[in-house]
């Protein structure tokens, strides 16, 4: 076996693959579901992305916080939230992480520093400013992740954030997932600058574009982000280009892609493939520790869509709790 | 002449009759055309539900699309208003207002009175309402309330294609800022609708199906829910119910609801927003005070629960009020009165 | 012991006590301590009405200024209490919750029904309200009824300096979203009020004066205008009015209300905001559906008009209600007896 | 007398001192009215800022539209609002601007392309907006401009403009008045950025910051900004840094400011004495002829005011009048 030329080790590549592996098995399984007509609601998938959630997370714990967004079930599974419980949410079963109140857009596990999927755009980033806050008045080092993606990044709450942040020196990571599109509109039609990284000097704070695709790219940037901000560096901003694999939200025909442009992006900007060459190449894992993970995580996937369609729905009186603490 | 064609339908066609006829409408709004500055279609989506495919086919660059800033989109379509134009700016969803809240109701509703009547603000802002999609909590609520509390904004809800044409219309040609609420769950529901333009006048309510024993006020989607209780009503109970559709809750027709209450002397208001503050609780209010000595029996309110909107189907479909509880309301409004 | 203290003072005084008692009480706000980053004084203005002057001395860095941001920091505030800290942000004007109410609506109230009830969100949100000010359309309003109307929110709305500093107390400890509400035109009004700590439970109104002729509802300022309003009554026409204090806009305390309308059989409902959609409806429609055998005549709403606030003083001056037109109301409770 | 080094004709330039005049001597009557008790309500004077309302406002006629802040009065007067008309309206007459309706931080005349000032800061951006966007449509060549503070440029609707404005290629001019003080809170402490130039390259476009006290470096700055809009090159940012001579509103007693600011601006930074000096060392002008300005000037602002106070209150039925144009 050859000499390790990346920052994690065996094991922790293979986590790393793991949990890609599993957002991509989630999605591609929940396309599949709602395709039958078995899912509810809006469904907004994470493929093509995985990368950007995962070598994110991986510097995290869970006294680390993180925001996400409409496209959350990336970030949920990368910051460790419950797969059978994600499923079973999606499915509007009582056994879901929210009893089956929130759906896909609102999936949170506040124990696990998910502060839940969002179905405002930008929503999140003030929120995370409070959780960054809190940390900093407590002292406890945890840091704020907050996700938005190219549209977003034009909602006032993301840029009145980005001050405030640099403004009380916050340990917030702004993560602008660029995609390419927000619903069908290109990010070149309606964001007029050419790197996130310039609205983030205007916002006094540093950032750097990466290739989204990159795990390693992701992993290392955010990594000296996150490092810098835990040390209170104040507040970063990363972009990362990305793909998005299936439509804005699953019935989404696609029609404003390029010919083409789905099937280029999935034979070469398809992030698990990239991961697994390199990390082959390097010797460090081969084809069958994949295999073997990639079963692993099927079988993960499967008993999570059974036991999801298994689960009772919420009973009746579901409908009146939980509105407020005492009331 | 009149075919049936969907909700949806009916408020592309209104769109596209006023744009035709009057230069200065303009259409903004998030993927409104849909594809702007992709690669492939154009016109990819027409809107996040297609209401305004094909539009900028016809009208090309008096459609917009804008960058995900209902602040200053919302706020750009006021602008241009009090500039002479005739914008409709599309919110999307109603649950979005909250970003840009401010422009709508500090500035729209308030210019023409803050400016001592020399203001003129002829804005639409269309925005998808209601339950019933498996939207969740941010993407499923009414707010109807909210607006109709702020003086200088009109609201408008219409319950079927043939309303939405015709007060889609009247929306683009009113001078004042109007708020209009497209119910989600209705955009597929087809009427008879006629093909030429007309105008459906605000403040003139609607009476959706006349009765004597006792009133149903409604609007949007639950006028629906309550003929379909008006007809189980007259089916099994020999009660005949009349339902008045509001249409546009600012300004409001009292004096038809407090005409048919006169007569039947029961009233139901079914309102699918949240109970407190609620249209249900002004309309009983209105009523109780306008109209307390020809009341048999207490006033009803038929509303959702005080509750965010949940995301499970099993919970959603009680969320939203139904024809039984609508008829279980007028069980009440009776037995009282054969009680007193 | 108590002494007379203004309102101003005694909202002061809650939030330095809650800070002494509980670490976890940080306050943030535009100028709350104000003069940040200046040369001169480091807490020059304490609040741009001087409401919390003299905490940062005592509090330091507890107590945060913020930039021109409402969607920011108040959306902080927010998350930072679902962490665990007990934030308390002032939005200044109620009137600019127009910028950052999604922050509130949908997140902060919303959080523990969309996650299942996993979520604790407390929060609090102080916000002047009112008119009398000469402030104009954008610096007047109450706006009540819209966040009474969204569940998951709790507001108050104190009517003198005792209750606000026993609501707010409630409030910081309170482990839901609170709005609350200070009419800056009662800050500089005195009461007795004890220099002990105190809480006043959410969703119970207070009796401010017993009467058996008729009850009033209210809350806020005209709180005070109803007393005075039912002292002109016993003088001049030997009617006894009972007076509630609303306290809490949600919950809300229904028992109370209704248990005085049974007795006195006539209902006035008192609001500053706008009549459409408002509290006065809200109560005036419940009373009506739940109380209706007990009352003599019809409810009564007196209310702001349906215009946004004037600036000039002489029609600011009739913008709030009065005692004058309260009297009025209670008058016409009282004639239709007599004419039914 | 000496050649013209100014880019303004003498006509001009006196032209342009009477409006500056006419503004300081507006501001500073209603410090004196308003400490007698005689104003209601809440009253932000724009004395010390001049020359940012004139220099810019030179620029503009009628069908150029501009969307003013709560310190609002100078913006009005340089876009041709009748004084007579605005003090009526300070005091809440009946012949005011807006017929007592709006007061100072509402007045407004769309006759003369003056669409309010706000009492919600940096709502006008969006508005400003929406005018550009009517001329762009109409083909007018006419121009929008929106004034902020250094606090407002914090809030998300300014910031969502610029993009917007950018996306569409409005003929906008962004104004950032700097005069360090939102409130009490200093623009160093709220603002995570050394120049709002660098916050316009954030949102692709252009800015410049200028002496706002120098009306010159106003006049050609702004003038070119708007000559390059007026042609469709697009909205740009100007930052003036200027300075207030009173407090935030009336009533406000500075202890935030340091000992002798007020004085030391008074005596280095009036834009009324800098610009005098220098067209009169020009030769352009005498002191005797701006003498002559100061006193028709201290006339209008007189007649003004006894105007104003003898004017009826509005009648108690224009309580519920103007609310909407029918109902
Ligand atoms: C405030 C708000 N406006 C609009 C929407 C509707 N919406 C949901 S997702 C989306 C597109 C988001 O694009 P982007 O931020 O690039 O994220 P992506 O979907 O590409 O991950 C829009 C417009 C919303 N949910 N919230
Ligand atoms: C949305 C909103 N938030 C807060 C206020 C209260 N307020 C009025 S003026 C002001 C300070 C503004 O500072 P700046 O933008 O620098 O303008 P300046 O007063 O210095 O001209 C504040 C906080 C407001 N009017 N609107
Ligand atoms: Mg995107
Ligand atoms: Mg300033």
């Amino acid at each position: 076996m050859s000499s390790n030329p990346f920052p994690l080790s065996r094991d922790e590549l293979l986590r790393a693959y793991r949990t890609m592996r599993t957002i991509r098995d989630f999605e591609e399984r929940l396309h599949f579901e709602f395709a039958k007509g078995d899912i509810p609601g809006f469904v907004h998938l994470y493929a093509g992305e995985e990368a950007c959630a995962t070598g994110i997370m991986m510097h995290l714990t869970d006294i680390d916080r993180i925001a996400s967004t409409h496209r959350g079930h990336g970030h949920c599974i990368a910051k460790g939230v419950d797969v059978h419980e994600m499923m079973a949410e999606i499915y509007g079963k009582a056994t879901g992480s929210c009893r089956g109140k929130g759906g896909s857009m609102h999936i949170a596990d506040l124990s696990k520093g998910m502060m839940g999927a969002n179905g405002i755009l930008g929503a999140g980033a003030p929120l995370i400013c409070g959780a960054a806050l809190a940390s900093k008045f407590r002292g406890d080092h945890g840091v704020g992740v907050t996700f938005f993606g190219d549209g977003a990044a034009n909602q006032g709450t993301v840029l009145e954030s980005m001050n405030l942040a640099a403004v009380w020196n916050l340990p917030v990571l702004f993560v602008v997932e660029n995609n390419g599109y927000a619903e069908a509109t290109s990010v070149e039609y309606a964001t007029a600058v050419d790197s996130y990284v310039d609205r983030a000097s205007g916002f006094g704070m540093p950032g750097v574009t990466v290739d989204g695709t990159d795990f390693f790219a992701v992993y290392e940037a955010a990594g000296e982000i996150i490092n810098r901000a835990r040390e209170g560096g104040g507040p970063a901003l990363l972009e990362c280009s990305v793909t998005r694999f299936y439509g804005h939200f699953e019935g989404d025909a696609q029609t404003y892609k390029a010919k083409g442009e789905n099937e280029f992006n999935r034979a070469n900007r398809d992030c698990l493939k990239i991961f697994r060459a390199r990390v082959c190449d390097a010797g460090l894992a081969s084809e069958r520790d994949f295999a073997l993970i990639d079963v692993e995580v099927a079988a993960l996937i499967d008993a999570a869509v059974s036991s999801a369609k298994d689960a009772p729905l919420p009973h009746a009186r579901e409908l009146l709790t939980d509105v407020y603490v005492s009331y | 002449m009149t075919r049936k064609i969907s909700f949806k339908t009916a408020i592309n066609e209104a769109l596209d009759l006023e744009m035709t006829r009057d230069p200065n409408v303009i259409l903004l709004g998030e993927d409104i055309v849909g594809g702007s500055g992709a690669p492939g279609e154009a016109d990819a989506w027409g809107g996040v539900l297609g209401v305004t495919k094909g539009l900028y086919a016809k009208h090309g660059g008096r459609l917009l699309d804008t960058p995900l800033s209902e602040s200053a989109y919302v706020g750009a379509a006021i602008g241009a208003a009090a500039c002479g134009m005739r914008p409709v700016a599309e919110l999307m969803f109603i649950d979005f207002m909250g970003v840009c809240f401010d422009q709508i109701f500090n500035q729209a509703a308030k210019f023409r009175y803050m400016f001592g009547g020399k203001a003129k603000t002829p804005v639409v802002i269309r925005a998808m309402v209601g339950a019933g999609f498996r939207a969740a909590a941010q993407h499923s609520q009414m707010l109807t309330p909210l607006f109709t509390h702020i003086p200088g904004l009109k609201v408008v809800c219409p319950s079927n294609a043939y309303e939405a044409k015709g007060l889609l219309i009247q929306a683009i040609r009113d001078d004042d800022p109007v708020i209009f609420c497209e119910h989600k769950n209705l955009y597929g529901l087809e009427c008879e609708v006629p093909e030429e333009s007309y105008a459906i006048p605000f403040g003139e309510a609607n009476i959706a199906r006349e009765g004597k024993d006792v009133t149903i006020v409604s609007y949007g989607l639950t006028v629906n829910r309550a003929l379909e209780a008006a007809e189980k009503l007259a089916r099994k109970d020999r009660v005949e119910a009349e339902v008045i559709d509001l249409r546009t809750l600012s300004p409001i027709d009292w004096d038809t609801v407090l005409e048919s209450v006169e007569s039947t002397g029961r009233l139901v208001v079914v309102d699918e927003a949240n109970p407190r503050c609620s249209l249900a609780s002004d309309v009983a209010a209105y009523v109780a005070q306008h109209a307390f000595g020809a009341l048999k029996s207490a006033p009803q309110m038929v509303t959702a629960p005080h509750t965010p909107t949940p995301f499970s189907p099993s919970l959603e479909d009680l969320y939203v009020p139904s024809a039984d509880a609508i008829v279980a309301a007028v069980g009440k409004t009776i037995a009282r009165a054969k009680a007193a």
